[in-house]
């Protein structure tokens, strides 16, 4: 009876976390005039969406832009997070609660403080309109860096210096020693810090104005509230698709490893 | 990482093309790509190119973004009127009056009223005016025409007969799904464009918002019966239902559905309707709803879109030689094809030209005429935020009507002196 | 040299705060005693942007609605995060299903969610009360009515990171070794016993970590009302931050957006101050 | 009065092998019965059938003769203290002492008395308003005894309830666990790995194996007379010395080692007349360390052995010496002091009266 | 060759206070020292020192006579093996192993080599490719010997190898470490807080406590001859009995128990002399457990005392009985199967020639 009850309710909630999407999905692949409906089958299904966006604005392009960012944000984000990470957690030195402090302050600061003067420092250093302005204001994330220095206080001293009578420099013992012991870390950290880089739409719209160095989120943005949807519904939810579309990819692909590392990459303190 | 920061700061400019930004509906681009072409052609020394303007929330924020960036364009089409007097006092604008030829031209083009509306407080002239969209009352005309209905031109009375015939509850589930018209009740500033302000310029013959008397600071106009009669009007519609108060604007677009019977709206609408519309929509366009005892032509905002050259431009002089080209009178038409907008120029209704087009495109004909009684917006730095205090007021009279018309449009003037009144001390 | 290696570690992140933290941080600090729009130059004006700030009816309006949807949001987050973390906590068939699924809004850009939300939240068309009215309920006017245009604003922020909170009490609920079940089993304690008085205060940390996060995530509500609503109607979903975001780039008064955004950072570090005081005090 | 009796139960977790199979044990009242096995032999599982924690898959669990497979663990009248004492770390002691009777709806002034009652028993008066975190292990485990006492069970359940003290704490537990089982008159079952606590603990031990019951006994019977070489191998450290080899065919009758290096004149070991029918079979010979020696003490029923010493443990009181034996291991006890040079041969002498022999094939005791 | 020398080291963490104060020791070559002492007491730090993962504070460290206080680990000669092994869970055993030689550069068949060698010393041929997570506790800990091994280092470092290993594997594993250290002829030193480990494996023994070292010796000499009561107390298990109380004013000398229940003639005792000055001043007596007997087997020299039964733990082989006396515990080390019912009064007797005493102050031998 207990069981059934939760059964219930659980598909319920399931449903309501699932079927928008669906919705989504199908209404793409309806002709506009079939969108109204409730169903989850697409109605009169039809590519029409999909083209009329391509058409319209060169999401290849953008989509390669956001890869590129990402992949190369989050790759940075990982090196010199572990590194900070392991400097906090692993060695003494004079400053260090202070560094500490100011990542956590730094983590609280509302970024509406920040944006203008971010946006002055971007136009000042000339990268508007550069990959520069997307990926260096995101090299650092407090998040990773508290992750990283958990993960690595959780780890025994004895491996360190394992490595150090084995004749490790810090750099090494960093990446070759203990990175590879804190994977749920790892990927929680590269996880965490793609799906946000994938979904940042302010910050580009704010320093990005050349369409060839757009993101996806931004264009899918701007095409969206801007006139070249020409207000259809269909067309909007078509570039709303592919904007959500490779993330769900690697979602589902990760999907295992996701939750499991996030649970155990120390999340919950 | 310093390596990283050297490498971004190379950015030499060599002599580089012009760089001419329109707006980015599809039309707009095949405008610009022709004409840059054309003149890529006929100035093969003088190279320019042209780029959609990135679109943002609204291109004024791009526009802004950029001049603070110093990555503003050569060109750009597409200025909207309210926001040059901003840049022509941060100085980012070149004085066009200086440029040899350019007033003569601009003579020819416009009637003395529009000049003197673009001219800036210094005196200077910053802008080219260059095409209008005016506000009108599109008319579903199968509905409008039915039987106990005095059909358009609307006063405030038959139109508000006409939406206690129009506005009904057709599947009978409780919920009223046929209105007689719709506009956005969002506060953002500019959805006024398409219901109070073009009412209140129909009411008044085109009064001001803001005084700007040359000198005096300047004072709220709008504090008058027009504007409270507006306030009144739309108040009604919306709280005997006629207008919808919910959101319709994420479905389908309700015009095209048949939902609503009538729309205020310009004539990219009509493109619009052309190419999504089935065969039982029929349809036709009037000028704004007029209070019962107005006389003579009904003015209404015309949305003016103007062209600026950059002081970031190299050679304004090949710039302005270029825009000669987008609005002499093939251009214009050119304007017209491909977009379905109107150039900012006197007699496009009547000067024969034009008139092979219109007669293609009948449907336009109304927004043409239209054109001989637009206004744009006052020439003051802060009219954003006149049109943001207007829509505050706006939303709580005439949607939630929490208000009285009377105590919303005095409350609002209030709001705008005060504005004004600080704008001219932090000068 | 060996005592060098730390700070050529950490340096990075010195430089980057320097350039992306100090920096605008002192930068704004300087222009909340200024006016500037940004294209010209900028005017000292000393406080007056204080003295305006605490006359502006808007600014604490919007405040009082930042704090309004933290106190809809969080326990409607908490309620409905612990409630299926509780459910999923058990011998589940689907597991990863379920957990996938509540998931899903988290990686998903907010451009969709809002994008799908304003179909969900329509009054007419929108599939919510579409499904309401297949039920013979009458339908909710979500974005339109002032008194309910929050709660659906929350319903949303809920539904976008609920997920996420679901995996963290998860994994705050698989923490709790099993044997202090058994023991309350030996003892006697029912379902609702063992949880009230065994799972609520061992998970005690992880909901203190919900709330602060979701308190820190709530203060900068932005994205859903700038697109579902515009804080309309009648202002009531008029966030703190997007008023901030307003006045800097609507109307350009970026010595008092400034100001404003000064002085609501100095709020919430205030309110998650006293939240992590009150938390280091309970465990 | 309180007896536990188990009759053919059975267990097996869901689409699972059986982890326990057929058991039948008695536990009289009063007594203090240890269950005892190497790692994963269902100690445990069996603990916590009792308890209710885990279903009877088969047979019958009986307290004071009434059937309680399905009455729930609360309305067993058992308590159980868990291994790593499963004391809510947010309640303080006395929370921590008085949350079953709270939940039982008992008045407080009678919890109140319950309580102190045990504390005083146990001397953890003053740790009353403490939490878990705050105390030491010992401490925490007195007060898991604690709360099991409150209860005034009929039954008490220990799962390894030392295994997380170190070795010093671990003794004195002992002790007093001895003592409150003997104030507590009550009927106590008690599951260990350690054979030290189940020799120096229990009343009786059931020594189990792959959820099997090998032998149940009292530990000197367990230690002197073990049923079978298992058992022989799990009690007693250093674990008894194994020789395996066979009985010759020949008469007087000999034991002979694989590899021939140990051979033996059984006709006057007390075995001699059983060990009669493996003429020609494989056996095990065991000897435990202290029925070695370096000096021919034992009268005359000795054997002396030439052994190779491979290392040397002096702990004080005693030597443990290591000697190589036919590629085996020879474990000697001898006195404080023995020394040797390593590798050396020297002699040993094997008291032929304390020697085990078992059944190569079965293990079972000859 | 290889010697260690510890010339007044010392040291202090950062803002802390001294955790190893002038301590000097020197370990000859070829030696397997052990260091020992109760937890916190230090011998982690020290031993860290010599590796060189820990700054010295004060004093200098010589290895075959060079000071090699800033020389880095690797550079230093030593391997190391770590309490929990601190294998490199995401490497093979022979990654493990090969690592520190990788590093420094060694051609490939090299390191081959001296893996294969190691491997086969350590018999761990077959888990060459096995990660870490796939062995048995014993099994890394060999692996962790090995990549110590394969450094061919003058200096062995073992901080508490066996202290996460199961008793049974600890014995084990003890007798292979000393049969490795004959193999290897290298100088170890070994860092264990167990008794019996430092019994059994040091040639000598450094006891630490608080940084300070307190007697460095033989075992033997430890167990028989501490010089202190805390290494009294610490060596040996169960620990030696401590009877607190003064020596008489009155001639012939007499040891009387706090409280009196406890009375010995000192004429006869090796000691007697050197007591002679404590007259009226208190002492500790001291008597291991194996000293007292059931019985008046020690000649002449014994001492007849009363006491009371508390808990009897029959081991099977020998039988510890724990005395009330004194409002303190005596525990004695008896015949196996001593029985005797609990709260009886029995005399046991004490062999007043292995009896120690200490000064009550300073806890010094007397
Ligand atoms: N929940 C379970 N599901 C399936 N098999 C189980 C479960 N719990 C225990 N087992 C199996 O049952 C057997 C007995 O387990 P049990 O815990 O009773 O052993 P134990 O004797 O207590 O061992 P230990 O000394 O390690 O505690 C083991 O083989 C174990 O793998
Ligand atoms: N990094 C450190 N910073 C400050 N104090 C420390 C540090 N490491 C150890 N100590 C202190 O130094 C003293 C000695 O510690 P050490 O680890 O050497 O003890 P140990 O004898 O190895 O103990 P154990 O047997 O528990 O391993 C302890 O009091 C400890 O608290
Ligand atoms: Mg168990
Ligand atoms: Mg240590």
């Amino acid at each position: 009876m207990m069981k059934l009850l939760r059964y219930t309710l659980l598909i319920l909630a399931a449903l309501s976390f699932i079927y928008p999407f669906i919705w989504m999905i199908s209404a793409s692949l309806s002709s506009e005039l079939g969108i109204g409906s409730l169903t989850l089958l697409p109605i009169n299904l039809t590519l029409r969406n999909y083209s009329t966006v391509f058409e319209r604005i060169p999401l290849g392009r953008a989509f390669i832009n956001s890869l590129l960012v990402a992949l190369i944000t989050t790759g940075l984000v990982l090196i010199l997070g572990a590194m900070v990470g392991y400097a906090l957690a692993r060695l003494r030195f004079r400053g260090r609660n202070l560094i500490f402090y100011l990542i956590i302050f730094t983590m609280t600061l509302p970024f509406q403080i920040t944006l203008i003067p971010n946006y002055i420092t971007m136009v000042k250093l000339g990268w508007v309109d550069s990959y520069f302005a997307l990926i260096v204001p995101f090299v650092m994330n407090s998040l990773a860096v508290l992750l990283f220095r958990q993960a690595f206080a959780g780890l025994p001293q004895a491996l360190i210096d394992a490595a150090r009578i084995d004749g490790c420099g810090e750099l090494r013992i960093i990446f070759q020693i203990l990175l590879p012991n804190i994977i749920p870390t790892v990927l929680t950290v590269i996880i965490l810090t793609f799906m946000g880089l994938w979904n940042e739409a302010l910050w580009p719209l704010i320093v990005i104005r050349d369409e060839s160095t757009m993101t996806m989120p931004q264009m899918v943005t701007l095409f969206s509230v801007g006139g070249r949807a020409d207000a259809q519904l269909g067309v909007k939810l078509a570039a709303a698709v592919m904007l959500a579309l490779p993330i769900l990819i690697v979602y589902l692909f990760f999907q295992k490893h996701f939750i499991r590392s996030m649970a155990s990459s120390g999340l919950k303190d | 990482l310093f390596g990283l920061m050297l490498g971004g700061c190379r950015q030499v400019e060599t002599k580089r093309p012009l760089l001419f930004w329109c707006s980015n509906n599809a039309g707009e681009i095949t405008f610009a790509r022709e004409f840059t072409e054309q003149w890529q052609r006929n100035h093969p020394d003088k190279p320019l190119r042209y780029q959609p303007i990135p679109e943002g929330q609204s291109s004024e924020e791009i526009i802004l973004a950029s001049v603070v960036g110093k990555t503003t364009p050569d060109i750009y089409a597409n200025m909207w009127q309210g926001s040059v007097e901003m840049y022509a006092k941060a100085g980012v604008l070149v004085p066009l009056d200086t440029i040899s030829g350019f007033m003569e031209f601009l003579r020819v083009r416009c009637d003395s009223s529009v000049i003197q509306e673009i001219t800036s407080s210094d005196g200077h002239i910053y802008q080219v005016p260059w095409k209008v969209n005016p506000i009108m009352t599109l008319c579903n005309t199968g509905q409008v025409n039915g039987p106990n209905l005095k059909g358009p031109p609307y006063t405030y009375s038959s139109y508000l007969n006409a939406g206690k015939q129009l506005t009904k509850d057709a599947n009978h589930d409780g919920y009223m799904d046929r209105w007689l018209g719709y506009t956005e009740v969002k506060v953002i500033w500019y959805q006024r464009f398409f219901n109070f302000y073009p009412l209140y310029l129909a009411a008044s013959n085109g009064a001001p918002l803001v005084t700007n008397n040359r000198g005096h600071p300047s004072r709220a106009a709008f504090n008058n019966r027009y504007a409270v009669d507006v306030f009144r009007f739309l108040q009604q519609l919306y709280r005997d239902g006629y207008y919808p108060k919910e959101r319709l604007t994420s479905a389908r677009d309700p015009f095209l559905n048949q939902r609503i019977a009538t729309s205020f709206t310009g004539p990219w609408q009509v493109g619009f309707l052309e190419r999504y519309k089935d065969t039982t929509l029929h349809y036709d366009t009037w000028p704004m709803p007029v209070p019962d005892s107005h006389t003579g032509p009904a003015y209404t905002y015309g949305d003016p879109k103007n062209i600026v050259i950059f002081n970031t431009c190299p050679d304004p002089r090949a710039a302005w030689a270029f825009i000669k080209t987008l609005i002499d009178k093939p251009g214009d038409l050119r304007l017209m094809e491909l977009t379905g907008q109107f150039p900012h120029r006197r007699n496009v209704d009547t000067d024969p030209y034009f008139s092979s087009f219109l007669q293609k495109n009948p449907k336009l004909l109304p927004f043409a005429r239209q054109s001989r009684y637009i206004k744009g917006v006052d020439n003051c730095e802060v009219i954003v935020e006149v049109f943001d205090i207007i829509s505050q007021e706006y939303e709580a009279c005439v949607v939630y009507d929490r208000k009285t018309p009377e105590s919303a449009i005095r409350d609002a003037a209030r709001a705008v002196d005060v504005l004004l009144m600080s704008e001219k001390m932090n000068e | 040299m060996k005592k060098l290696i730390p700070y050529w570690l950490v340096s990075p992140y010195i430089l980057y705060f320097c350039v992306f933290v100090a920096f605008p941080v002192m930068f704004s600090v300087v222009l909340t005693f200024h006016s500037w729009n940004i294209i010209s130059p900028m005017k000292f004006v000393g406080v007056e942007n204080y003295v305006r700030l605490f006359n502006d009816r808007l600014f604490w309006q919007a405040i009082y609605n930042t704090l309004r949807f933290l106190v809809i949001h969080i326990p409607l987050q908490i309620v409905v995060a612990l409630t299926l973390a509780e459910f999923l906590n058990q011998k589940i068939r689907g597991q990863a299903f379920f957990r996938g699924a509540f998931f899903l809004p988290v990686i998903v850009s907010g451009v969709v969610v809002t994008i799908l939300w304003q179909q969900l939240l329509g009054f007419n068309a929108g599939i919510l009360n579409r499904a309401l009215s297949v039920l013979s309920f009458p339908k909710v006017a979500w974005l339109e009515e002032p008194a309910i245009a929050m709660y659906a604003i929350a319903l949303m922020a809920t539904w976008k990171n609920v997920g996420l909170y679901v995996i963290l009490f998860l994994v705050g609920l698989q923490t709790v070794p099993v044997q202090y079940y058994e023991a309350a089993d030996m003892e006697g304690a029912t379902h609702w016993q063992k949880f009230r008085y065994i799972t609520l205060p061992m998970i005690n940390p992880t909901i203190f970590m919900v709330v602060v996060l979701s308190t820190i995530g709530g203060f900068s509500l932005f994205i859903e009302p700038y697109i579902m609503t515009e804080g309309g109607p009648l202002n009531s979903t008029l966030s703190a931050v997007m008023y901030i975001y307003k006045q800097a780039f609507q109307y350009y008064h970026m010595g008092y957006s400034a100001t404003l955004g000064f002085c609501f950072a100095l709020l919430i570090l205030g309110v998650v101050a006293i939240q992590k005081r009150y938390v280091e005090q309970e465990m | 009065m309180a007896e536990v009796k188990l009759m053919h139960v059975a267990k097996s977790y869901e689409k699972g092998p059986r982890v326990i199979r057929d058991v039948n044990i008695t536990v009289k009242d009063r007594e203090f019965l240890v269950l005892v096995g190497p790692s994963g032999c269902g100690k445990s599982t069996l603990l916590r059938m009792i308890a209710g924690l885990e279903e009877i898959s088969e047979g019958d669990l009986l307290i004071d003769g009434q059937r309680v497979n399905d009455v729930p663990p609360k309305d067993r009248d058992i308590a159980m203290v868990f291994q790593n004492y499963a004391l809510y770390p947010h309640m303080t002691v006395f929370e921590n002492m008085a949350f079953g009777l709270k939940l039982a709806g008992l008045p407080k002034n009678e919890i109140r008395q319950r309580v102190d009652r045990a504390t005083k028993m146990l001397e953890i008066e003053a740790l009353l308003d403490r939490k878990p975190k705050d105390m030491s292990g010992g401490q925490r485990q007195r007060v898991a005894i604690g709360r099991a006492i409150v209860r005034n069970p009929k039954v008490f359940l220990f799962d390894e309830p030392l295994s997380n003290l170190d070795a010093k704490l671990r003794g004195q537990t002992r002790i007093e666990l001895q003592k409150l089982h003997r104030e507590l008159n009550a009927t106590i079952i008690y599951v260990t790995h350690d054979q030290v606590e189940a020799m120096t603990l229990g009343d009786r031990i059931v020594v189990l194996r792959d959820g099997d019951v090998v032998q149940q006994d009292t530990p000197i019977n367990l230690y002197d007379r073990p049923a079978t070489q298992f058992v022989a191998g799990f009690i007693g450290s250093p674990p008894m010395n194994f020789i395996p080899g066979h009985i010759s065919q020949d008469s007087p009758i000999r034991f002979i080692s694989t590899g021939g290096q140990v051979q033996i004149e059984l006709v006057n070991v007390p075995q001699a007349d059983r060990l009669l029918p493996y003429k020609g079979q494989p056996i095990t010979l065991g000897i435990r360390a202290e029925h070695i020696s370096d000096q021919p003490v034992f009268a005359q029923n000795v054997h002396r052995q030439p052994v190779t010493i491979e290392a040397i443990e002096n702990m004080g009181n005693e030597t443990l010496v290591y000697c190589l034996l036919n590629n085996g291991q020879l474990i000697a006890r001898l006195a404080a002091g023995y020394l040797a040079p390593f590798g050396q041969q020297v002699d040993l002498f094997v008291n032929l009266d304390k020697c085990h022999f078992f059944e190569a094939q079965t293990g079972l005791t000859i």
